[in-house]
């Protein structure tokens, strides 16, 4: 029981660090693109690991299948969104920040 | 020191209501009006859901093993006044929308008429 | 079988119809439909009023549990006359409405109307017979969105921003009576208005209980626009549709006026808010306020449905001025003003509507000529405004009887002048459209063959109150009879002895735990 | 542990609410409101009030934020500085927060199991709802049928909002060649995903809807959950599709009939000789009289409250798209 506790808390811990670095990228990244890319993140693996590290608390009865559909429900949607969020803002003409000093530098040198 | 334990929950809730009814009255834009009226009474529900709680009680649901409940009477209250609170907020957005339409605005200070003004 | 739901039929009668009526859809079967319904509400609201009359208290276990586990609804001689008066001007309004609504609200609505009307009167009968505090609210909160909906129904645009307005601050006002009923459960661990009561005795001079009553005093204030807090009213019913100003000004704020007394005399007691938190004093101020600031601000306004409005406002500032000489006397002069205000508006804004109707303006101006061109309506008009002013004869000389005699009955002469004076400037406003009416003559701009009297389905309703205002301004003897029990009931009975049965049990409830 | 959590969120929630104050971008507010009410249902949960966070969560933090955001697709993002000062607000609502917190002075203590709360009608709740009513969840237990009155009322306020949506903004359908692009419509990877998930989230649901006599949940959350549904299938495939399958005629019918449902079982027990709503007269043995009663009524609960919800996503978002096409 120990060993799962360890690991649990180990999963747990490495979760919660990438839901903050996600967090950080979130205020720190310069550009929308970049920020989406960052709170993706989140989404992503600290959703897995702190989920994995919540299922080795259960003492694997219908709690855990509930934590794995949670899971599995996390896992389809939020990559979606994020992948909606970016296709919008593409679609809605939105540039990158590569792109925007791109164009900055195309203007520069055609005035 | 007890003292304080035993109210603060009271009082950050106290200092929510305020900001929430801050923002219902001091708000130039009706949809911010309508936010603060929602944190008013999402405030209103914590202090009653903070009544309902029994240090060391669990949720309400009978369970095997399980003497001390927290009180479902508030809870109960809640539920109610949370659907009337989604429906009196609903009912102001379909208003703010039609006046937009009709005013071309939403912004307090912004009707011509002084006795149209909200 | 139906005379023991009695005290639940006025509420669930139009409850259930309101689903009805908006599937039936069709703007006359609707009509129809809510205006028998609306009838068997008022029927069942008589047959209480006897009821009551011969014993004192109907409860009603809803559910069948025992209150305070259950709700209760408890309908008393106060709440069953307040509810006649709710569901009798429902029913007139709606014979009344069905034309004005047609010339007013855009066809496809007109199901919506009638759904929303039902539903407020559902809401208005709920709050008056229930026996819960927290019942109270959510009843508050049907009649209130059913409200904002039916103003918001006129086609002209100023009606949604006092619509909005109104949406604002009744959540705020019922907010702060939900943080106050709030309070008093923290303290008390119940919800029945009768439990409370007994228990509030217990902690009289809490602070919780004490805030507690404060938030539900200027909640219930917003609600019934009390001086300082009527914001809403005068747009509210100047822009909203001729028959539903005439619905709302005769039962909403009436409503309201029973609330503030029912928690002032039944819940906390008259004690605990007059004697020790001094609440008389604040409510005088404010409805001496209310009937100066209010009725010279109606003297000066230009829509008629404006001065009605602001007449409004004054006149529940009498009915607060009752309530706050802390007397069985000022008390039954107030809940006299619910009944026959509510008799006299009604007729007042059927009336306007009618004007409306025909000339399409509610402006001071387009009166002028009327009284030789629409008579039956214009002199529905006069002897409702001669109501209004308090004229023998009328039951607005009886409302103001009996509160010149209640104040005099305290030696307070000031307040008694007040309410005299208050009545001249009654006599400005209302004569100031009796003038246009009577002694100008039509503006060229009106063709004198389009206004003629408006149909009998419009102008029955109004004469019913009318005749009713005459009526009881001669024979008071049942209004009196009914306010006097009412408030002598209010005052007395039902404190001491829901309070000595309370602790008893309270007692022996700790002596079986010793 | 519990009380450092509950410190936290209070204080997330407190510096939530001071930021709305400021924050001039409407649109960050609305989000800034919707984190506001998953704050306050995560304290909820903390408070063991798990029914309340349930719905505060779908109908707090789901509806009312896309209610918002349709309406700021409607009326601009930014708030304008106002001219007028804001001295008089500060004024009332110090003054307001100050009684209350006067009164909080002598309030019981927090979460004190003594307190006259806890003491006086609530333990009959607690001890007796079991062998009166049959559910494990008290909260349920009270709500349907200890209070179903008010609950009765409750739906009542819901079907009112919905009528009054309706007649403020009405529901138009849009012409075919007039629907705009949003960008979302021909969009592969959120067609797959929505076909796979709405199922699953009507599912749960009905799911909801009846174990909600034995865990969190009920008629509300399941009538807000399965709105949810077909707002993600609007959102995605535009609103004309989504008439196909549940025209709004049909809920207007639904809204209707839920309100009936719950009222007829009331009436019905009325005729077989009890008081309104008492469903010990559904059958001969009381706890399952109990039970049809409170599985028919959360019924029209959530039939209701899931009509009345679509109505209003439907009127705004038909606003919406009929601003696109201008």
């Amino acid at each position: 029981m120990l060993i799962l506790d360890i690991v649990s808390a180990l999963l747990l811990i490495a979760g919660g660090f990438f839901g903050l670095s996600g967090a950080i990228g979130l205020f720190k990244f310069p550009d929308f693109y970049t920020r989406v890319h960052s709170a993706s993140v989140t989404d992503s693996i600290a959703v897995i690991l702190i989920m994995g590290g919540l299922l080795l608390q259960t003492s694997f009865d219908i709690n855990t299948a509930k934590l794995l559909f949670i899971m599995l429900f996390l896992m389809l949607t939020s990559p979606t969104a994020s992948h909606a969020l970016a296709k919008s803002a593409r679609h809605g003409g939105l540039a990158s920040m590569a792109e925007a000093k791109m164009d900055e530098q195309e203007n520069n040198n055609n005035g | 020191m007890s003292f304080v334990l035993d109210y603060y929950n009271y009082w950050v809730v106290v200092f929510l209501m305020m900001t929430g009814f801050y923002i219902v009255i001091s708000a130039n834009n009706l949809v911010k009006k309508i936010v603060g009226l929602n944190i008013f009474q999402t405030s209103v529900f914590m202090l009653y859901i903070t009544v309902g709680k029994v240090s060391g009680g669990t949720a309400p649901i009978v369970t095997e093993g399980v003497s001390l409940y927290s009180n479902p009477l508030p809870h109960v209250l809640i539920l109610t006044a949370i659907v009337v609170g989604v429906a009196t907020t609903a009912l102001g957005l379909s208003l703010v929308v039609r006046i937009k339409r009709a005013y071309g605005t939403v912004e307090e200070n912004e009707f011509e008429n002084k006795d149209d003004a909200i | 079988m139906l005379e023991q739901h009695l005290a639940i039929l006025p509420i669930i009668l139009p409850l259930i119809a309101a689903p009805i009526a908006f599937l039936l859809g069709r703007s006359s079967l609707s009509w129809g439909f809510s205006t028998l319904i609306s009838a068997g509400a008022f029927f069942s609201a008589i047959q209480l009023l006897v009821v009551t009359l011969s014993t004192g208290v109907v409860s009603y276990a809803v559910g069948d549990w025992p209150p305070p586990w259950g709700i209760e609804l408890r309908a008393d001689l106060a709440n069953a006359f307040v509810l006649l008066v709710v569901s009798g001007i429902s029913t007139l309004v709606l014979l009344f409405a069905k034309e004005s609504v047609e010339k007013e609200i855009d066809p496809s609505l007109h199901s919506h109307y009638y759904t929303a009307h039902l539903l407020c009167l559902a809401g208005l009968c709920g709050i008056l017979l229930t026996g819960d505090a927290f019942n109270l609210f959510v009843f508050l909160e049907v009649s209130s969105l059913s409200i904002y909906t039916m103003i918001s129904l006129s086609s002209d645009r100023r009606c949604l921003t006092a619509a909005f307005r109104y949406l604002i601050m009744g959540t705020v006002g019922a907010t702060f009576i939900l943080i106050g009923v709030g309070l008093l459960y923290m303290k008390t661990g119940t919800l029945n208005m009768l439990d409370l009561a007994g228990r509030i005795d217990l902690y009289d001079s809490s602070r919780t209980i004490n805030t507690g009553l404060a938030f539900i005093m200027v909640g219930v204030s917003i609600k019934l626009a009390l001086f300082p807090l009527h914001m809403w009213l005068p747009a509210a019913y100047t822009h909203a549709p001729s028959a539903v100003t005439a619905f709302l000004a005769a039962t909403a704020t009436k409503v309201a006026v029973y609330v503030m007394i029912r928690f002032i005399f039944t819940i906390f007691g008259t004690d605990h808010v007059f004697l020790e938190m001094r609440m008389d004093i604040p409510l005088m101020v404010f409805a001496v306020l209310a009937i100066f600031k209010c009725s010279y601000m109606a003297t000066v306004q230009s829509n008629v449905k404006t001065v009605l409005a602001y007449s409004s406002i004054a006149q529940i500032g009498y009915m607060i001025l009752g309530v706050s000489l802390v007397s069985v006397a000022g008390l039954m002069a107030g809940i006299i003003h619910i009944f026959n205000h509510a008799l006299m508006k009604g007729a007042l804004f059927m009336a306007v509507g009618a004007v409306f109707y025909r000339i399409g303006s509610v402006d001071v101006n387009a009166f002028s000529g009327l009284g030789k061109h629409m008579p039956l309506t214009m002199a529905a008009f006069t002897i409702a405004g001669l109501s209004i002013i308090g004229v023998p004869l009328t039951v607005g000389f009886v409302s103001k009887w009996y509160l010149i005699s209640a104040a005099l009955e305290q030696n307070n002469w000031l307040i008694a002048a007040l309410v005299l004076i208050g009545s001249l400037l009654a006599v400005i406003y209302i004569g100031r459209i009796l003038e246009a009416a009577y002694f100008k003559k039509l503006p060229d701009t009106v063709d004198p063959n389009n206004v003629k009297e408006v149909s009998w389905l419009m102008l029955g309703p109004m004469w019913v109150l009318v005749l009713a205002n005459i009526y009881f301004g001669v024979d008071t003897s049942m209004t009196t009879e009914v306010a006097s029990k009412a408030s002598q009931w209010l005052f007395h009975h039902e404190n001491s002895q829901a309070s000595a049965d309370i602790i008893n049990t309270l007692v022996s409830a700790k002596e079986v735990a010793k | 542990m519990a009380e450092f959590i509950n410190l936290a969120l209070l204080a997330l929630l407190a510096l939530t609410a001071l930021r709305i104050i400021f924050l001039k971008d409407l649109f960050s507010v609305v989000m800034l409101f919707g984190i506001y009410s998953f704050l306050s249902a995560s304290i909820f949960l903390n408070l063991d009030a798990v029914d309340v966070a349930f719905t505060e969560a779908s109908v707090g933090a789901g509806i009312s934020t896309v209610l918002m955001l349709g309406t700021l697709a409607l009326t601009g993002r930014k708030e304008k500085a106002s001219k007028h000062s804001s001295c008089l607000p500060l004024v009332v609502v110090c003054v307001t927060g100050a009684v209350l917190i006067y009164g909080t002075l002598d309030m019981p203590p927090f979460g004190d199991p003594n307190n006259p709360a806890h003491q006086h009608v609530a333990p009959r709740y607690i001890e007796e709802s079991l062998k009166e009513v049959g559910l494990p969840n008290m909260v349920t237990s009270v709500l349907a049928s200890y209070r179903g009155f008010d609950t009765l009322g409750e739906v009542v306020v819901v079907f009112a909002a919905a009528i009054g949506v309706l007649s403020l903004l009405g529901i138009r359908r849009q012409k075919d060649e007039l629907v705009a692009d949003t960008g979302l419509k021909e969009h592969r990877v959120l067609h797959v995903i929505a076909k796979l998930i709405i199922p699953l989230i009507i599912l749960f649901a009905l799911y909801v809807q009846f174990h909600g006599d034995f865990g969190p949940g009920g008629g509300f959350q399941a009538g807000v959950i399965a709105a949810a549904a077909f707002i993600l299938y609007t959102l995605v495939f535009g609103l004309k599709r989504t008439f196909v399958v549940v025209s709004p005629k049909f809920l207007a019918w639904m809204a209707s009939i839920g309100v009936l449902v719950y009222a007829c079982v009331g009436l019905f027990s009325m005729f077989k000789g009890g008081q309104f709503l008492d469903y010990n007269q559904l059958a001969a043995d009381p706890i399952a009289g109990q039970h049809y009663g409170i599985i028919i009524i959360e019924l029209g609960v959530g039939i209701t409250v899931f009509a009345a919800m679509l109505s209003i996503f439907y009127a705004f978002e038909s606003q919406v798209e009929r601003s696109n096409v201008q």
